[in-house]
């Protein structure tokens, strides 16, 4: 299972899913019409790291985040 | 070093703590920049969300650079609410010289402000508002999209 | 504000006094600039000559530019011997967005270098010697040459 | 008289002179052979304001002061 957390605003609780890598996720948030305005914003980490493509794999035990718009300070 | 508090940061403590952990270090510049909560938009104050981890890669990352100029940085930011005319944030450089402290808190400043995962609050009237409209989509944004 | 003092600075006397001073004005962003006497040349320490009249009016200056932008700026110098790992320069810009004094105390701290009419000696072995390698002629200098 | 005061390292007397510009305070300092290294770094103010001419007037009771070259902080 991969574990999927929606950070700061997006206000959703986390998901546990049998996916092998993030189109696979992408094709299931896209599904889901309040996440719409969330994923055109939102960057992508793997285990705290953060992704660049949507084809990074995904393993048994990782954990996905989304991290939408940030405003520190 | 990184350090989070909850609510508002007691500015002058952490300058003076800053300062006298550095000033035998040798370093000929130490610049501090501090954010405070202004009086707008008829707020009561901001709230923040932190996501410790990859703020601390964040960190990790400028830390290093830092260290490649002979420079380090230090940051505290508030997590949770924080009320009009406290502070929040405060980051800050020590280099032996002027002209990199000038430039690597302009740097690091700005990053932060494009990069770091913390999410800010409007406070109004007891309700917390998503600050959408000053909030950066982080680069590489919209994979999933 | 400007203020000199004999020796020293108590850096965290004034960050504090300068802090509290501003904190309800109303200013999103306080930077300031700390300077620190560095172990090097085998210096026991820095001394330093003002001439207080036309640093005022420098100063007062600064401040006008600063106001056009809706920012303040404080500074503190020492006058006489600083030794090594004290403080003799302490320059600060509050404004209400964080651009703005980033920006201008970058544009302060260079001018304050180039213009400013104070003179810099090294202390060596009771001996006081004017930093001549390390100082600038003033822009425009030279006309009675 | 013209009061004539030498600031920061260059450490010479200050000198009242009877003279009624910058050219004449020119001539004079250029005969002194102690001030040849300050002349061609030194800026100059007239009553605490800088001045950017050699031309410039001097009347009864005014102040010139020599600046040589700065290091502050």
């Amino acid at each position: 299972m991969v574990r999927v957390e929606f950070l700061g605003p997006i206000n959703k609780e986390p998901l546990e899913l049998n996916i092998s890598n993030l189109n696979e996720l992408a094709t299931i948030l896209q599904g889901d019409e309040k996440m719409n305005q969330w994923l055109e914003n939102s960057a992508v980490a793997v285990n705290d790291m953060m992704v660049s493509s949507r084809d990074t794999a995904l393993k048994n035990g990782d954990k996905v985040s989304l991290l939408p718009p940030v405003c520190g300070g | 070093m990184l350090e989070l508090h909850d609510g508002s940061l007691d500015v002058s403590n952490i300058l003076d703590r800053w300062y006298k952990q550095e000033r035998k270090s040798n370093y000929g510049a130490f610049i501090p920049f501090v954010g405070t909560i202004r009086d707008e938009d008829g707020i009561d104050g901001l709230s923040f969300d932190v996501y410790e981890p990859i703020l601390e890669s964040w960190f990790k990352n400028w830390q290093e650079k830092a260290h490649k100029k002979g420079a380090i940085i230090k940051m505290a930011h508030s997590r949770g609410d924080v009320m009009l005319h406290e502070s929040s944030y405060i980051a800050a450089v020590f280099s032996p010289k002027r002209r990199v402290a000038l430039e690597f808190i302009d740097e690091f400043v700005e990053d932060f402000k494009a990069s770091a995962p913390i999410w800010k609050y409007d406070l109004k009237n007891t309700e917390r508002i998503y600050a959408k409209d000053r909030s950066t989509a982080i680069a590489g944004s919209g994979i999933l999209k």
